[in-house]
């Protein structure tokens, strides 16, 4: 169970933030929504854009607070949760 | 600061004078410069620009630059990164770290740029003849920082 | 000129600048200063000499830029070595590489850096308080000298 | 069987030359010297800092016209021959 009403801060970034329009949304966690992964996946099926970005197949990243995260992670109340493709500074 | 993200130009020899200031114990400086070319992947490349995502930047970088600083001896390290807008030959990235011992340094140096290329959040869009497009990462650089991790064949 | 050796400072800035002069298809430019340090063997180090053989000097040099430009995709490299007299703190050395990835970048540096260690005739004279000493060659150079050496085991 | 009378400059370097008290010689190559080898021995042989500084238990570097050679390397009217100490450069 997580807490009732949990809600994070979502970040788009680079190509994904150009092909979702979208630069940050705040989200109510929805139910059965606990980890990144379940976020990444009820966020896929939103369709359109969203189900062909965050296709399990992309490669696509992310954080929570800062900190690359795997698709495990549980999220919290008040986190910041970035979703991103691969890096490709330097 | 051992670690900055700024739109501006950088000078190595500055960076480098001022990180060894006040020290005598330095007997290697090792450093690298990224630096943007015009040509990539096929195409003419005219001009680049580096998204990132701030606040996470600046602690995956400063993570970076401690974990080098446990695996080798080192004075000091500094990474300095550009985003925005960039042209050919326009310099993107310096990494310098000092050292007693040059193969401390140099290892140092690789070490930081492998793992920036792969986990600090800058993103590059290029504009080319053919339209502009976001830069795909790379299966070799996966690799080469791969190549620090326990367990790694190599 | 690839190779120098003179008395004179170096500046690595300057350096960088004129060895990527005209050229855009520059990725990477690695590069490493060797530092006078006040401190060797466990004795304090107030003053260096630098002693060379003109023409052997020269000649190894430009021998191992030459081999890196054999093992790596290279668009350029220097060395400038300084001799003479030095203090604590003061560059004695430079290597830059210029190639389009980083990987050949650096290892052309940790090369040069290491067969110039281990070939090229430059000699150290330390002042210390206990008086002037010859620098002793180190077993880890020639290690390191080794490892780029076929048959090695490492 | 060496040319007669090669004649060779011979240059010594760092701690070697302080401690022969020497910077260089012209030399006509004696009987039976025809290597760097044979050469290193024959000027052992000349006793004192010679004997010490050269003997076989040292570490000394020759080169034969700017490069490093090995001790079986013959010898050639005109060469020049540096003798020196492990390069402690860089």
């Amino acid at each position: 169970m997580i807490a009732p009403m949990a809600t994070v801060d979502l970040l788009y970034f680079a190509r994904l933030r150009e092909a979702l329009g979208i630069e940050r949304e705040r989200l109510v966690l929805p139910e059965g929504v606990a980890t990144t992964g379940e976020l990444r996946a009820w966020l896929a099926a939103r369709g359109g854009a969203w189900a062909s970005e965050l296709d399990a197949r992309r490669q696509v990243r992310m954080a929570v607070n800062h900190d690359l995260a795997g698709a495990g992670q549980r999220l919290s109340d008040g986190d910041e949760v970035a979703v991103f493709p691969p890096v490709t500074g330097g | 600061m051992p670690v900055r993200v700024q739109t501006e130009d950088f000078d190595i020899s500055a960076e480098i004078l001022a990180l060894r200031a006040g020290r005598s114990d330095v007997g290697a400086v090792a450093s690298f410069i990224g630096v943007m070319r015009d040509f990539n992947e096929g195409s003419g490349v005219t001009e680049l620009t580096l998204e990132h995502y701030p606040g996470m930047t600046e602690k995956s970088l400063q993570q970076i630059v401690d974990e080098a600083h446990g695996r080798w001896r080192l004075q000091d390290a500094l990474v300095v990164h550009r985003v925005g807008c960039m042209r050919p030959a326009d310099q993107i990235v310096l990494v310098v770290a000092l050292s007693a011992h040059r193969e401390e340094a140099l290892a140092a140096c690789a070490f930081i740029m492998d793992f920036l290329k792969t986990r600090a959040p800058f993103w590059k869009k290029e504009r080319t003849p053919e339209g502009e497009r976001w830069v795909e990462s790379r299966a070799s650089d996966d690799a080469a920082a791969g190549r620090w991790l326990p367990g790694d064949p190599r």
